[in-house]
Protein backbone atom coordinates (compact mmCIF):
# COMPACT_ATOMS: atom_id res chain seq x y z
CA UNK A 1 0.00 0.00 0.00
CA UNK A 2 1.26 3.55 -0.75
CA UNK A 3 1.34 5.93 1.95
CA UNK A 4 1.74 9.58 0.97
CA UNK A 5 2.40 12.88 2.95
CA UNK A 6 1.22 16.23 2.16
CA UNK A 7 2.52 20.03 3.17
CA UNK A 8 4.19 19.82 6.20
CA UNK A 9 3.83 16.09 7.36
CA UNK A 10 6.03 15.77 4.57
CA UNK A 11 8.52 17.54 6.96
CA UNK A 12 7.27 15.39 9.50
CA UNK A 13 8.47 11.97 7.74
CA UNK A 14 10.81 12.55 5.75
CA UNK A 15 9.54 11.64 2.47
CA UNK A 16 6.42 12.01 0.70
CA UNK A 17 5.24 8.84 0.03
CA UNK A 18 6.26 5.23 0.62
CA UNK A 19 5.32 2.17 -0.23
CA UNK A 20 4.23 -0.10 2.86
CA UNK A 21 3.55 -4.06 3.82
CA UNK A 22 1.29 -3.75 6.74
CA UNK A 23 1.04 -6.29 9.64
CA UNK A 24 -2.09 -7.77 9.79
CA UNK A 25 -3.27 -6.91 13.01
CA UNK A 26 -3.63 -2.99 11.03
CA UNK A 27 -7.26 -2.81 9.90
CA UNK A 28 -8.00 0.83 10.16
CA UNK A 29 -6.64 4.22 10.09
CA UNK A 30 -6.06 4.71 13.67
CA UNK A 31 -4.26 1.47 13.32
CA UNK A 32 -1.96 3.14 10.59
CA UNK A 33 -1.32 6.01 12.61
CA UNK A 34 -0.10 3.74 15.31
CA UNK A 35 2.18 1.73 12.91
CA UNK A 36 3.72 4.78 11.04
CA UNK A 37 4.04 6.49 14.25
CA UNK A 38 6.77 3.58 15.33
CA UNK A 39 8.34 4.89 12.36
CA UNK A 40 8.00 8.52 12.52
CA UNK A 41 8.06 9.77 15.80
CA UNK A 42 7.27 13.39 14.58
CA UNK A 43 4.51 12.20 12.71
CA UNK A 44 3.19 10.41 15.76
CA UNK A 45 3.04 13.71 17.40
CA UNK A 46 1.09 15.49 15.43
CA UNK A 47 -1.10 12.84 14.48
CA UNK A 48 -2.09 12.93 18.07
CA UNK A 49 -4.34 15.75 17.92
CA UNK A 50 -6.86 14.70 16.17
CA UNK A 51 -8.21 17.43 14.11
CA UNK A 52 -4.28 18.48 12.39
CA UNK A 53 -3.82 15.08 10.58
CA UNK A 54 -6.75 14.22 8.12
CA UNK A 55 -6.82 11.14 5.85
CA UNK A 56 -8.12 10.01 2.60
CA UNK A 57 -8.32 6.63 1.60
CA UNK A 58 -8.10 6.46 -2.11
CA UNK A 59 -8.31 9.82 -2.63
CA UNK A 60 -11.57 10.35 -0.35
CA UNK A 61 -11.68 11.89 2.84
CA UNK A 62 -12.32 9.66 6.22
CA UNK A 63 -12.32 8.93 9.46
CA UNK A 64 -9.90 7.25 11.43
CA UNK A 65 -11.83 4.33 12.06
CA UNK A 66 -12.24 3.91 8.36
CA UNK A 67 -11.35 0.33 7.39
CA UNK A 68 -7.81 0.15 5.35
CA UNK A 69 -9.39 -3.49 3.28
CA UNK A 70 -8.58 -3.14 -0.35
CA UNK A 71 -6.78 0.63 -0.15
CA UNK A 72 -4.70 1.27 -2.70
CA UNK A 73 -3.20 4.87 -1.50
CA UNK A 74 -3.77 6.22 1.75
CA UNK A 75 -3.19 9.92 2.20
CA UNK A 76 -2.75 11.90 5.72
CA UNK A 77 -2.82 16.38 5.25
CA UNK A 78 -3.17 18.97 7.36
CA UNK A 79 -6.48 20.58 7.22
CA UNK A 80 -6.51 22.56 4.40
CA UNK A 81 -5.85 26.10 3.92
CA UNK A 82 -7.64 26.47 0.22
CA UNK A 83 -6.97 29.18 -2.31
CA UNK B 1 -15.86 23.07 -16.31
CA UNK B 2 -13.24 23.09 -13.79
CA UNK B 3 -9.27 23.82 -14.75
CA UNK B 4 -6.51 22.79 -12.10
CA UNK B 5 -3.32 24.19 -13.62
CA UNK B 6 0.01 25.43 -12.77
CA UNK B 7 0.41 28.18 -14.80
CA UNK B 8 -1.10 31.61 -14.97
CA UNK B 9 -4.42 32.67 -16.58
CA UNK B 10 -6.15 35.74 -17.75
CA UNK B 11 -9.09 36.94 -16.03
CA UNK B 12 -10.09 39.34 -18.77
CA UNK B 13 -9.95 36.45 -21.33
CA UNK B 14 -11.56 33.96 -18.97
CA UNK B 15 -15.02 35.85 -18.84
CA UNK B 16 -14.73 37.33 -22.07
CA UNK B 17 -14.76 33.89 -23.49
CA UNK B 18 -17.37 32.71 -20.97
CA UNK B 19 -20.12 35.11 -22.90
CA UNK B 20 -18.54 35.44 -26.08
CA UNK B 21 -21.58 34.64 -28.64
CA UNK B 22 -24.49 34.04 -25.89
CA UNK B 23 -27.83 36.25 -25.47
CA UNK B 24 -29.56 33.98 -22.73
CA UNK B 25 -27.46 34.75 -20.23
CA UNK B 26 -28.50 38.07 -17.52
CA UNK B 27 -26.25 37.61 -14.81
CA UNK B 28 -22.51 36.73 -14.40
CA UNK B 29 -20.66 37.23 -10.88
CA UNK B 30 -17.11 36.30 -10.75
CA UNK B 31 -14.79 35.95 -8.00
CA UNK B 32 -11.04 36.55 -8.25
CA UNK B 33 -8.28 35.17 -5.46
CA UNK B 34 -5.34 37.15 -5.79
CA UNK B 35 -1.91 36.34 -3.86
CA UNK B 36 -1.28 39.50 -1.34
CA UNK B 37 2.10 41.10 -0.80
CA UNK B 38 1.10 40.84 3.25
CA UNK B 39 -0.54 38.42 5.31
CA UNK B 40 -1.19 38.94 9.20
CA UNK B 41 1.36 42.00 8.98
CA UNK B 42 4.08 40.23 7.63
CA UNK B 43 5.57 40.38 4.20
CA UNK B 44 4.80 38.05 1.42
CA UNK B 45 7.60 37.51 -1.11
CA UNK B 46 6.05 34.28 -2.65
CA UNK B 47 3.37 31.91 -1.79
CA UNK B 48 3.41 28.23 -2.93
CA UNK B 49 -0.02 25.66 -3.16
CA UNK B 50 0.00 22.04 -2.88
CA UNK B 51 -2.44 19.83 -4.08
CA UNK B 52 -2.98 16.11 -4.22
CA UNK B 53 -3.07 15.85 -7.77
CA UNK B 54 -6.40 13.50 -8.92
CA UNK B 55 -8.20 14.05 -5.64
CA UNK B 56 -8.23 17.68 -5.97
CA UNK B 57 -10.25 17.95 -9.29
CA UNK B 58 -12.54 15.12 -8.31
CA UNK B 59 -13.14 17.36 -5.12
CA UNK B 60 -13.36 20.48 -7.59
CA UNK B 61 -16.05 18.53 -9.92
CA UNK B 62 -17.94 17.62 -6.96
CA UNK B 63 -18.24 21.20 -5.87
CA UNK B 64 -19.04 22.49 -9.62
CA UNK B 65 -21.82 19.52 -10.00
CA UNK B 66 -23.44 20.34 -6.24
CA UNK B 67 -22.89 24.32 -7.31
CA UNK B 68 -24.97 23.74 -10.44
CA UNK B 69 -27.75 21.38 -8.51
CA UNK B 70 -28.25 24.31 -5.69
CA UNK B 71 -28.86 27.02 -8.42
CA UNK B 72 -30.19 27.31 -11.98
CA UNK B 73 -26.80 28.05 -13.79
CA UNK B 74 -26.72 28.91 -17.21
CA UNK B 75 -22.95 27.62 -16.78
CA UNK B 76 -20.13 27.76 -14.24
CA UNK B 77 -16.00 27.66 -14.70
CA UNK B 78 -13.38 27.68 -11.79
CA UNK B 79 -10.16 27.91 -12.30
CA UNK B 80 -7.60 27.37 -9.62
CA UNK B 81 -3.87 27.20 -9.50
CA UNK B 82 -1.11 25.28 -7.73
CA UNK B 83 2.78 25.99 -6.90
CA UNK B 84 4.71 29.12 -6.72
CA UNK B 85 2.77 32.15 -7.17
CA UNK B 86 4.35 36.12 -6.57
CA UNK B 87 1.65 39.01 -5.13
CA UNK B 88 -0.36 40.40 -7.41
CA UNK B 89 -0.96 36.73 -9.48
CA UNK B 90 -4.68 35.22 -9.55
CA UNK B 91 -4.28 32.19 -7.87
CA UNK B 92 -8.13 31.46 -8.10
CA UNK B 93 -11.43 32.18 -10.56
CA UNK B 94 -14.72 31.59 -10.22
CA UNK B 95 -17.33 32.15 -12.66
CA UNK B 96 -20.96 31.63 -12.40
CA UNK B 97 -23.65 32.27 -15.22
CA UNK B 98 -27.58 32.66 -15.01
CA UNK B 99 -30.61 33.90 -15.61
CA UNK B 100 -31.06 35.71 -11.98
CA UNK B 101 -28.32 37.79 -10.01
CA UNK B 102 -29.20 36.22 -6.65
CA UNK B 103 -28.00 32.50 -8.19
CA UNK B 104 -25.34 34.02 -9.76
CA UNK B 105 -24.13 36.01 -6.70
CA UNK B 106 -24.85 32.64 -4.56
CA UNK B 107 -23.46 30.52 -6.21
CA UNK B 108 -19.96 32.06 -6.48
CA UNK B 109 -20.05 32.73 -2.94
CA UNK B 110 -20.75 29.31 -2.34
CA UNK B 111 -18.24 27.65 -4.73
CA UNK B 112 -15.89 30.08 -3.27
CA UNK B 113 -16.39 29.42 0.71
CA UNK B 114 -15.72 25.53 -0.24
CA UNK B 115 -13.10 26.07 -2.13
CA UNK B 116 -11.25 28.02 0.80
CA UNK B 117 -12.53 25.51 3.47
CA UNK B 118 -12.19 21.77 1.83
CA UNK B 119 -10.51 21.75 -1.14
CA UNK B 120 -7.17 20.06 -0.88
CA UNK B 121 -4.81 22.83 -1.13
CA UNK B 122 -2.04 23.84 1.19
CA UNK B 123 -0.39 27.10 1.19
CA UNK B 124 3.01 27.79 1.94
CA UNK B 125 4.16 31.36 2.55
CA UNK B 126 7.62 33.09 1.85
CA UNK B 127 8.30 35.96 4.49
CA UNK B 128 11.56 37.70 5.47
CA UNK B 129 11.71 35.08 8.39
CA UNK B 130 11.73 32.03 6.28
CA UNK B 131 8.94 29.82 4.87
CA UNK B 132 5.79 29.32 6.98
CA UNK B 133 2.97 26.83 6.30
CA UNK B 134 -0.49 28.74 6.97
CA UNK B 135 -2.65 27.35 9.37
CA UNK B 136 -6.68 26.60 8.07
CA UNK B 137 -8.46 29.40 9.67
CA UNK B 138 -11.98 29.11 11.56
CA UNK B 139 -13.45 31.77 9.67
CA UNK B 140 -13.34 30.15 6.58
CA UNK B 141 -14.51 27.11 8.41
CA UNK B 142 -17.90 29.14 9.57
CA UNK B 143 -18.16 30.74 5.89
CA UNK B 144 -18.41 27.08 4.41
CA UNK B 145 -20.50 25.81 7.71
CA UNK B 146 -23.39 28.49 6.50
CA UNK B 147 -24.20 26.40 3.43
CA UNK B 148 -24.73 23.20 5.22
CA UNK B 149 -28.80 23.75 6.24
CA UNK C 1 -15.21 54.97 -9.31
CA UNK C 2 -18.40 55.27 -11.28
CA UNK C 3 -19.09 55.68 -15.33
CA UNK C 4 -22.69 56.21 -17.28
CA UNK C 5 -21.99 55.95 -20.83
CA UNK C 6 -23.20 54.85 -23.67
CA UNK C 7 -20.84 53.31 -25.65
CA UNK C 8 -20.12 49.64 -24.87
CA UNK C 9 -17.77 48.04 -22.52
CA UNK C 10 -15.34 45.51 -22.17
CA UNK C 11 -15.66 43.65 -19.30
CA UNK C 12 -12.04 41.88 -19.05
CA UNK C 13 -10.61 44.68 -20.15
CA UNK C 14 -11.79 46.41 -17.20
CA UNK C 15 -11.07 43.93 -15.13
CA UNK C 16 -7.93 43.61 -16.02
CA UNK C 17 -7.33 47.71 -15.67
CA UNK C 18 -8.83 47.19 -12.01
CA UNK C 19 -6.40 44.99 -10.55
CA UNK C 20 -3.01 45.66 -12.75
CA UNK C 21 -0.02 46.47 -10.90
CA UNK C 22 -1.11 45.83 -7.42
CA UNK C 23 -0.12 43.41 -4.83
CA UNK C 24 -2.68 44.66 -1.97
CA UNK C 25 -6.02 43.18 -3.35
CA UNK C 26 -7.03 39.49 -2.12
CA UNK C 27 -10.31 39.55 -3.26
CA UNK C 28 -11.69 40.97 -7.00
CA UNK C 29 -15.60 40.19 -7.05
CA UNK C 30 -17.53 40.95 -10.04
CA UNK C 31 -20.99 41.36 -11.69
CA UNK C 32 -22.27 41.93 -15.55
CA UNK C 33 -25.71 42.51 -16.45
CA UNK C 34 -26.23 41.14 -20.07
CA UNK C 35 -29.10 42.26 -21.71
CA UNK C 36 -31.24 38.60 -22.88
CA UNK C 37 -32.90 37.99 -25.87
CA UNK C 38 -36.29 36.44 -23.60
CA UNK C 39 -37.95 38.08 -20.97
CA UNK C 40 -41.32 36.13 -19.10
CA UNK C 41 -41.24 34.34 -22.09
CA UNK C 42 -41.15 36.94 -25.02
CA UNK C 43 -38.24 37.04 -27.40
CA UNK C 44 -36.42 40.58 -26.71
CA UNK C 45 -34.81 41.90 -29.93
CA UNK C 46 -33.33 45.28 -27.91
CA UNK C 47 -33.76 47.02 -24.99
CA UNK C 48 -33.41 50.64 -23.79
CA UNK C 49 -32.74 52.44 -20.98
CA UNK C 50 -33.31 56.01 -20.89
CA UNK C 51 -31.26 57.80 -17.30
CA UNK C 52 -31.90 61.20 -15.79
CA UNK C 53 -28.61 62.57 -16.57
CA UNK C 54 -27.20 64.20 -13.75
CA UNK C 55 -29.43 62.71 -11.15
CA UNK C 56 -27.96 59.64 -12.61
CA UNK C 57 -24.45 60.13 -11.86
CA UNK C 58 -25.13 61.59 -8.49
CA UNK C 59 -27.01 58.04 -7.68
CA UNK C 60 -24.35 56.14 -8.64
CA UNK C 61 -21.65 57.99 -6.86
CA UNK C 62 -23.66 58.10 -3.49
CA UNK C 63 -23.97 54.73 -3.59
CA UNK C 64 -20.41 53.91 -4.33
CA UNK C 65 -19.76 55.56 -1.43
CA UNK C 66 -21.96 54.27 0.22
CA UNK C 67 -20.43 50.84 -0.44
CA UNK C 68 -17.38 51.98 0.43
CA UNK C 69 -18.37 52.92 4.00
CA UNK C 70 -20.36 49.49 4.80
CA UNK C 71 -17.34 47.09 3.34
CA UNK C 72 -13.30 47.51 3.59
CA UNK C 73 -12.64 48.27 0.16
CA UNK C 74 -9.11 48.65 -1.68
CA UNK C 75 -11.38 49.89 -4.74
CA UNK C 76 -14.94 50.13 -6.84
CA UNK C 77 -15.83 50.22 -10.17
CA UNK C 78 -19.56 50.97 -11.42
CA UNK C 79 -19.84 51.32 -14.95
CA UNK C 80 -23.56 51.17 -16.20
CA UNK C 81 -24.61 52.16 -19.74
CA UNK C 82 -27.86 53.88 -20.77
CA UNK C 83 -29.64 54.45 -24.45
CA UNK C 84 -30.50 51.03 -27.25
CA UNK C 85 -28.42 47.61 -26.38
CA UNK C 86 -28.85 44.18 -28.11
CA UNK C 87 -28.85 40.87 -26.49
CA UNK C 88 -25.64 39.70 -24.93
CA UNK C 89 -24.29 43.28 -24.99
CA UNK C 90 -22.89 43.90 -21.18
CA UNK C 91 -25.51 46.86 -19.39
CA UNK C 92 -23.78 46.99 -16.05
CA UNK C 93 -20.50 45.94 -14.51
CA UNK C 94 -19.68 46.19 -10.26
CA UNK C 95 -16.38 45.37 -9.41
CA UNK C 96 -15.45 45.31 -5.95
CA UNK C 97 -11.91 44.83 -4.76
CA UNK C 98 -10.99 44.28 -0.87
CA UNK C 99 -8.69 41.93 0.91
CA UNK C 100 -11.18 39.31 2.51
CA UNK C 101 -13.49 37.89 -0.12
CA UNK C 102 -16.74 38.65 2.56
CA UNK C 103 -16.55 42.24 1.77
CA UNK C 104 -15.87 41.86 -2.02
CA UNK C 105 -18.86 40.10 -2.67
CA UNK C 106 -21.16 42.09 -0.05
CA UNK C 107 -20.62 45.16 -1.40
CA UNK C 108 -20.92 43.77 -4.84
CA UNK C 109 -24.01 42.69 -3.87
CA UNK C 110 -25.20 45.11 -2.01
CA UNK C 111 -24.58 47.63 -4.91
CA UNK C 112 -26.02 45.48 -8.24
CA UNK C 113 -29.46 45.50 -5.65
CA UNK C 114 -29.74 49.52 -5.20
CA UNK C 115 -28.38 49.79 -9.19
CA UNK C 116 -31.45 47.28 -9.88
CA UNK C 117 -34.00 49.23 -7.63
CA UNK C 118 -32.80 52.62 -6.84
CA UNK C 119 -30.52 54.15 -9.91
CA UNK C 120 -32.99 56.13 -12.21
CA UNK C 121 -32.93 54.21 -15.01
CA UNK C 122 -36.44 52.89 -17.41
CA UNK C 123 -36.07 49.91 -19.45
CA UNK C 124 -38.10 49.52 -22.98
CA UNK C 125 -38.12 46.81 -24.58
CA UNK C 126 -38.57 45.72 -28.28
CA UNK C 127 -40.48 42.55 -28.77
CA UNK C 128 -42.40 41.12 -31.71
CA UNK C 129 -45.50 42.82 -30.44
CA UNK C 130 -43.51 45.82 -30.41
CA UNK C 131 -41.95 48.49 -27.77
CA UNK C 132 -42.80 48.18 -23.91
CA UNK C 133 -42.01 49.91 -20.76
CA UNK C 134 -40.41 47.41 -18.01
CA UNK C 135 -42.36 48.02 -14.87
CA UNK C 136 -40.72 47.47 -11.52
CA UNK C 137 -40.60 43.83 -9.89
CA UNK C 138 -41.44 43.54 -6.27
CA UNK C 139 -38.32 41.34 -6.04
CA UNK C 140 -35.59 43.59 -6.70
CA UNK C 141 -37.12 45.87 -3.87
CA UNK C 142 -37.35 42.94 -1.45
CA UNK C 143 -33.91 42.39 -2.39
CA UNK C 144 -32.74 46.12 -1.77
CA UNK C 145 -34.68 46.17 1.65
CA UNK C 146 -32.42 43.84 3.47
CA UNK C 147 -29.70 46.07 3.19
CA UNK C 148 -32.07 48.47 5.13
CA UNK C 149 -31.11 47.43 8.32
CA UNK D 1 -39.83 76.35 -13.44
CA UNK D 2 -39.36 73.42 -16.04
CA UNK D 3 -40.96 70.39 -15.37
CA UNK D 4 -39.66 66.40 -16.70
CA UNK D 5 -41.25 63.69 -17.84
CA UNK D 6 -39.05 60.03 -18.20
CA UNK D 7 -40.35 56.94 -19.82
CA UNK D 8 -43.63 56.53 -20.60
CA UNK D 9 -44.84 59.54 -18.93
CA UNK D 10 -43.82 61.42 -22.03
CA UNK D 11 -46.20 59.34 -23.40
CA UNK D 12 -49.14 60.60 -21.23
CA UNK D 13 -48.17 63.94 -21.33
CA UNK D 14 -46.52 64.02 -25.08
CA UNK D 15 -43.42 66.16 -24.67
CA UNK D 16 -40.12 65.41 -22.27
CA UNK D 17 -39.78 69.04 -20.83
CA UNK D 18 -41.81 72.10 -20.80
CA UNK D 19 -41.29 75.28 -19.53
CA UNK D 20 -44.13 76.92 -16.51
CA UNK D 21 -44.81 79.86 -14.55
CA UNK D 22 -46.85 78.23 -11.60
CA UNK D 23 -49.92 80.09 -10.23
CA UNK D 24 -49.07 81.48 -6.98
CA UNK D 25 -51.05 78.61 -5.03
CA UNK D 26 -49.55 75.37 -6.48
CA UNK D 27 -46.63 75.28 -3.70
CA UNK D 28 -46.25 71.70 -3.03
CA UNK D 29 -45.35 68.72 -5.45
CA UNK D 30 -49.29 67.36 -4.60
CA UNK D 31 -50.28 70.85 -5.98
CA UNK D 32 -48.10 70.48 -9.36
CA UNK D 33 -49.84 67.08 -9.82
CA UNK D 34 -52.90 68.76 -9.81
CA UNK D 35 -51.77 71.78 -12.24
CA UNK D 36 -50.29 69.55 -14.32
CA UNK D 37 -53.23 67.22 -14.43
CA UNK D 38 -55.67 69.93 -15.89
CA UNK D 39 -52.84 69.90 -18.78
CA UNK D 40 -52.44 66.64 -19.47
CA UNK D 41 -55.40 64.05 -18.75
CA UNK D 42 -53.66 61.28 -19.03
CA UNK D 43 -50.38 62.16 -16.87
CA UNK D 44 -53.49 62.98 -13.98
CA UNK D 45 -55.00 59.39 -14.89
CA UNK D 46 -51.48 58.02 -13.93
CA UNK D 47 -50.67 60.21 -10.75
CA UNK D 48 -53.36 59.30 -9.08
CA UNK D 49 -52.46 56.16 -8.55
CA UNK D 50 -49.35 56.85 -5.87
CA UNK D 51 -46.86 54.18 -6.04
CA UNK D 52 -46.83 54.72 -9.72
CA UNK D 53 -45.60 58.52 -10.30
CA UNK D 54 -42.60 59.75 -8.58
CA UNK D 55 -41.13 63.22 -8.13
CA UNK D 56 -37.77 64.98 -7.96
CA UNK D 57 -37.21 67.90 -7.41
CA UNK D 58 -33.48 69.67 -8.65
CA UNK D 59 -32.72 65.83 -8.86
CA UNK D 60 -33.32 64.70 -5.10
CA UNK D 61 -36.11 62.01 -4.87
CA UNK D 62 -39.17 63.93 -2.48
CA UNK D 63 -42.44 63.08 -1.49
CA UNK D 64 -45.40 64.98 -2.84
CA UNK D 65 -45.82 66.90 0.50
CA UNK D 66 -42.68 68.51 -0.60
CA UNK D 67 -42.83 72.50 -1.12
CA UNK D 68 -41.49 74.18 -4.39
CA UNK D 69 -39.91 77.00 -3.29
CA UNK D 70 -36.83 77.35 -5.23
CA UNK D 71 -37.06 74.70 -7.59
CA UNK D 72 -35.56 74.77 -10.35
CA UNK D 73 -36.20 71.72 -12.14
CA UNK D 74 -38.96 68.78 -11.19
CA UNK D 75 -39.04 65.47 -12.62
CA UNK D 76 -41.86 63.21 -12.78
CA UNK D 77 -41.11 59.39 -13.61
CA UNK D 78 -42.17 55.93 -13.11
CA UNK D 79 -40.62 53.34 -10.21
CA UNK D 80 -36.75 52.69 -11.77
CA UNK D 81 -36.70 49.79 -13.86
CA UNK D 82 -32.64 49.30 -13.05
CA UNK D 83 -30.22 47.91 -15.62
Amino acid sequence: MRVRYFAWLKQRTGCAEEELDLPADVLTVADLIGHLGARHPRFAEAAAGRGVVRCAIDQQHVERDALLAGAREVAFFPPVTGG
Amino acid sequence: MIRVQAGLFDVGAEIARFTAGRTDIGAVASFTGLVRDRHNGETVSAMTLEHYPGMTEAELERIESEARTRWPLDDCLVIHRYGRMLPGEPIVLVLTASAHRAAAFEACAFLMDWLKTKAPFWKLEETPEGERWVEARGSDDEAAARWES
